[in-house]
């Protein structure tokens, strides 16, 4: 529903359009049953000469049992929503898979730092890669994220990968995706950050391990010989599948 | 002489030469609670066309970016941060706060419990007073360098703690300055209300003969002074880390910006409940009058609103799910922003309990508190989405939220508002409103309404997020369809914002030749449609009141009529 | 004008009310007041919880002096208990009450100098606002804390002026004495958390 | 684990919510029970000094 127009492209996306697929049956069906209720009543019940309306206190038991019920099946559908909810929220906050990579994520007004590890996987060496609002990743494989910012809040989020979290100044915040599709995506900043927060776009390249191969030696060399001669920029090909 | 005349006066600024002497003591300088009700509906209503006009600035901008909107200009980036600020601020604090509580509050409180004013009268004055700077002092910051304040009405530090981030560095002062004013005047007015119903009820009348709107007031003013006082601490630490360079939320000093949300929301979630149970309790009035029923279990409404009440103040972690708090206290906020549903679904479950078997007249105030009903359940359900961690990770920020409260909100501060309005107006003014624009009104704007958040619903899925002046660097979000989505959304606003022009003229055409309300123009209960319409100074010329039963007795076997207003003795 | 009478006498028969409309007020308020405090302690408390190792007490700052404070504590405790048996002794209509009341007065006035001596000594040994967050934290929540007193002092000033001149009404004692209390019973709370 | 900021405050969060979130509701329940006993007695008209030392 949702990934036939935002892809679902990490190993929790599908995982989380379930969870509101289920949700919207839930609530879609009794939300929808209330409106249908009501309207009915409505229409059954409108005013007609010489008929005077019913006397009911709605205190006795047996009239009480119309909202007791339903606040019952409320508190069972909840329960079943909340069991549903919070295994996702654990599998995408709270577990954390052994990373394959790290990759460091820094916002600033009003851009995205992007430190890849390069060659050795390995942060803070001399190999690494820092780019600019553009983050490359290898399909596949499982990538913890460092993200902090460096003045004032903003939020990492890659629909995509239905993945979101805020980045605050002072402290670096973990977390993980896997992806499943290559492709370019685009990633957000959700947390308003001042009069360039509509100007914070970056994209996501999702490559294959061949195309990434290439894009870290191309860069590596880059900044090798920086002064030198300025390769072309390498542009990653890669569709959606 | 009249109320009507006084408001009319106030309302159209153009009275200054007016025979009658000292036209400040008597409308700017009363003590009456009436006149502050008026004085805070008005400026609650100006205040409405200062949050519909910003709404039409940015709304222009999203549909068709870059183009100058007409009546405003070009929509630059820091324009559109100020815009989608104040519309915020405006439509929460100075317009659904002071006209659901303030001026419905003063108004109807001391009328409906059968007293002739408040016990403080002058702090509710002073209160108004207070409110009234602090309106102007949010108009005012549009004038000064930077401009309004542009960071969201949420205002998380760092960015606006300090210039620099912001560039705001006076707006964002001035803005924090109106809403702690706002605050004391509201907290003045909430003590007020409290102990005036504890105190003054009419002769006869005990705590389950007190109608529901003054029972949901009080709630609410409850609930807004017991969780202020944080929010109040932090916009004091806040205009110290503007003006004096301190650190409290400057984590290059050692402060921590999360503290910040956390007295933000704490105070920001029961705030929710605050406008939402004022609104409840206007349709329960208005719902019994005009299905000539009893309210289905008084008591359970009452229990469900305290429950409410106290379970608010357990869910405000829910907006920070994803904001870097520690991710295990989403256990503990998921389940009670889901349980707040329980109370929340019950007391919808019991006004539509309440039309079983009534005698339903679809006045134009009846339509307005039917569709608060239906309008505020796909609120409520769509709420559920974003209670639940797992999928609010996806929604947070985005235009799904953004469609959520405002079908929760937009029924709270307009649909519950004009239900009142068009209710209490004969009493308020002593003239009948017009129906027939009143129902062109209630469409034009219904319909539009749904059309302008549908498609947001749709948007958000599709990942729009908030508070983008320009979706055209996104390019996911520049998809197929999307820019018609938008387009569509500001069409349907355009609409409702036109259809409000016919309430205008209803209101003020009626105000002045209306045909005149008898007492009790809808054969309601309540001690109010005992007074004359408009109540003169005092409320109860002919004495106070004297109460022997509930509310809500309609249609009762024993009685002819189908209704028995609290005042009349009988067996 | 007759109906106004009766008006009047039936408004008096209405409001006899369950407690004094003064008393219910200030009770609600100082409960939001109670609020407004709780949270700046607790900010506080988050704030100090989260400092880094050795960046708790603040290196180069002077420490509070909590010693010193303990006396100021003790006389301002001493000015509530007073003020608590002041209160019985008009409740008794005792002439002795003007002088407890005066005593508790003083006593509270001698609290607010010392904590100005205080912050005299503590400006001069740099500790400023701006200067650490334990500056701003301790000036905020003293300070705000001051400035109750202050106001909570006038207000019982004014009703010893009335209770010396035998004019004093019940209202404004009990408001003022309401506030005291609250300031009173707050410290202990403020000097547990902030000074150690 | 992941998204935690620093491991110490998590204490003081949790401690900050648990005050105020109970504390007012603490507060507001003590004073509503107050007044209903204060209304209990009044309405069974005792002395009216009998409930003084609450205040």
């Amino acid at each position: 529903m949702i990934d036939h127009y935002v892809p679902a492209a990490s190993t929790f996306a599908p995982h989380i359009d379930d969870l509101i697929i289920l949700i919207g049956a839930v609530v879609g069906f009794w939300g929808l049953l209330a409106e249908v209720v009501f309207i009915g009543l409505i229409l059954k019940f409108k005013a007609e000469p010489g008929v005077k309306s019913k006397y009911v206190s709605g205190e006795l038991p047996k009239e009480k049992r119309w909202v007791s019920i339903p606040h019952y099946a409320t508190l069972a559908f909840d329960l079943l929503i909340l069991v549903m909810a919070l295994r996702v929220w654990h599998e995408v906050k709270l577990e954390m898979p052994k990373p394959d990579e790290t990759v460091r994520v820094i916002a600033q007004q009003w851009a995205w730092t992007f430190v890849h590890p390069g060659a050795d996987g390995i942060l803070d060496t001399s190999d690494d890669i820092t780019t600019i609002d553009e983050l490359h990743v290898v399909n596949d494989k499982t990538y913890q994220f460092e993200l902090t910012s460096r003045d004032v809040l903003h939020s990492f989020s890659v629909p995509v990968f239905r993945l979101k979290q805020d980045a605050i100044p002072g402290r670096i915040i973990k977390g993980w995706f896997k992806p499943t599709m290559t492709g370019q995506f685009d990633i957000q900043c959700t947390e308003i950050c001042g009069i360039g927060h509509g100007l914070m776009p970056a994209r996501i390249v999702i490559e294959t391990a061949d195309q990434h191969a290439n894009w870290v030696k191309a860069n590596t060399a880059l900044a090798a010989v920086a002064p030198a001669a300025p390769a072309p920029t390498p542009t990653p090909t890669g569709g959606m599948p | 002489m009249s109320a009507a005349a006084a408001t009319h006066a106030e309302a159209g600024h153009h009275d200054h030469a007016h025979h009658e002497p000292g036209f400040i003591e008597k409308y700017l300088w009363s003590t009456d609670h009436k006149m502050i009700g008026f004085q805070y509906l008005f400026t609650g209503m100006l205040m409405a066309l200062v949050g519909g006009f910003t709404v039409y600035a940015f709304r222009m901008q999203l549909a068709f970016p870059g183009v100058a909107v007409p009546g405003y200009g070009r929509v630059t980036a820091s324009d559109y941060n100020a815009l989608i600020t104040t519309h915020g601020s405006v439509m929460i604090f100075w317009v659904a706060m002071p006209v659901l509580i303030a001026a419905l509050g003063n108004y109807l409180i001391p009328l409906m419990i059968g007293c002739d004013d408040m016990v403080f009268p002058r702090l509710n004055r002073l209160s108004y007073q207070i409110f009234l700077v602090s309106a102007v002092i949010l108009m005012a910051s549009f004038f000064v360098q930077g401009g309004a304040f542009g960071g969201a009405w949420t205002a998380y530090p760092p960015l606006s703690a300090k210039a620099e981030y912001s560039l705001t560095g006076t707006g964002s002062s001035m803005w924090l300055l109106a809403v702690a004013l706002e605050f004391v005047a509201f907290l003045l007015g909430g003590i007020n209300f409290v102990t005036t119903v504890m105190n003054s009820r009419a002769p006869g009348m005990k705590m389950f003969d007190v109608p529901m709107v003054v029972w949901m007031i009080i709630i609410a003013s409850i609930l807004f002074m017991a969780s202020v006082g944080p929010l109040v601490a932090g916009a004091v630490m806040l205009l110290f880390d503007q003006n004096f360079h301190t650190g409290f939320f400057d984590p290059a000093k050692g402060g921590d910006p999360v503290l910040w949300q956390h007295l933000f929301w704490f105070f920001g979630h029961p705030e929710v409940y605050v406008v939402l149970l004022p609104a409840m309790g206007i349709v329960a009035e208005i719902i019994t009058v005009f299905s000539r029923k009893k309210l289905f279990a008084y008591k359970t409404v009452l229990y469900t609103a305290v429950g409410t009440g106290v379970l608010s103040f357990f869910v405000w972690a829910h907006h920070q799910f994803v904001a870097g708090i520690d991710p295990r206290m989403a256990n503990v906020f998921s389940v009670t922003t889901l349980l707040i549903s329980i109370p929340v679904a019950e007391m919808v479950f019991v006004y539509i309990g309440t039309l079983y078997g009534g005698s339903i007249r679809l006045t134009t105030p009846m339509l307005w508190a039917l569709a608060f009903i239906g309008e505020f359940l796909i609120g409520g359900v769509t709420g559920i989405f974003l209670g639940a961690a797992g999928a609010d990770i996806y929604f947070h920020d985005t235009y799904f939220v953004i469609a959520h409260f405002h079908y929760t909100f937009f029924p709270i501060a307009f649909i519950a508002v004009f239900a009142a309005i068009t209710y209490w107006f004969p009493k308020m003014f002593g003239r009948m409103m017009n129906e027939t624009f009143g129902k062109v009104h209630f469409w034009g704007t219904i319909i539009p309404f749904n059309f302008i958040f549908i498609p947001l619903f749709v948007l958000g899925t599709r990942g729009d997020h908030r508070r983008i002046y320009d979706y055209r660097h996104f390019p996911d979000l520049m998809k197929a369809g999307m820019q018609d989505l938008r387009i569509l959304a500001t069409i349907s606003l355009l609409t409702l914002l036109a259809f409000q022009v016919v309430f205008l003229v209803n209101f003020f055409v009626s105000l002045k030749k209306g045909p005149k309300a008898s007492k009790n123009p809808w054969n309601a209960n309540t001690l109010e449609w005992v007074a004359p319409s408009p109540p003169p100074h005092g409320n109860f010329p002919e004495g106070l009141p004297n109460v022997y039963r509930g509310p809500y007795e309609y249609g009762h076997p024993d009685r002819a009529e189908d209704y028995w207003p609290q005042n009349v003795e009988g067996a | 004008m007759s109906t106004a009478a009766t008006l009047q006498a039936q408004r008096e028969a209405v409001r006899r009310p369950v407690v004094p409309s003064a008393v219910l007020g200030t009770l609600i308020f100082v409960v939001s007041e109670t609020m407004f405090f709780v949270g700046m302690i607790s900010a506080f408390t988050i704030s100090k919880a989260g400092a880094l190792p050795g960046t708790w007490p603040v290196p180069g700052q002077p420490m509070l002096p909590a010693a010193s404070t303990a006396l100021n504590t003790a006389a301002l405790m001493l000015s509530g208990v007073l003020l608590l048996v002041g209160q019985r002794l008009w409740a008794k209509q005792h002439a002795q009450a003007k002088f407890v009341v005066l005593a508790a007065w003083a006593l509270g006035l001698a609290f607010v100098a010392l904590q100005g001596r205080e912050w005299a000594a503590l400006l001069s040994q740099g500790l400023t606002m701006g200067s650490s967050r334990l500056g701003a934290f301790f000036y905020l929540i003293v300070g705000t804390h001051a400035l109750h007193a202050v106001a909570a002092l006038v207000f019982l000033g004014l009703a010893l002026v009335q209770l010396f001149r035998g004019t004093l009404k019940g209202g404004l004692f009990f408001g003022a004495q309401t506030f005291w209390y609250f300031v009173v019973v707050l410290w202990p709370v403020i000097y547990a958390r902030v000074y150690f | 684990m992941c998204g935690v900021g620093q491991a110490d405050t998590e204490w003081a969060y949790i401690a900050m919510t648990a005050v105020l979130s109970l504390l007012p509701l603490g507060m507001m329940g003590g004073v509503a029970f107050w007044l209903y006993r204060r209304a209990r007695a009044h309405a069974l008209e005792l002395e009216p000094h009998k409930g003084r030392s609450g205040g």
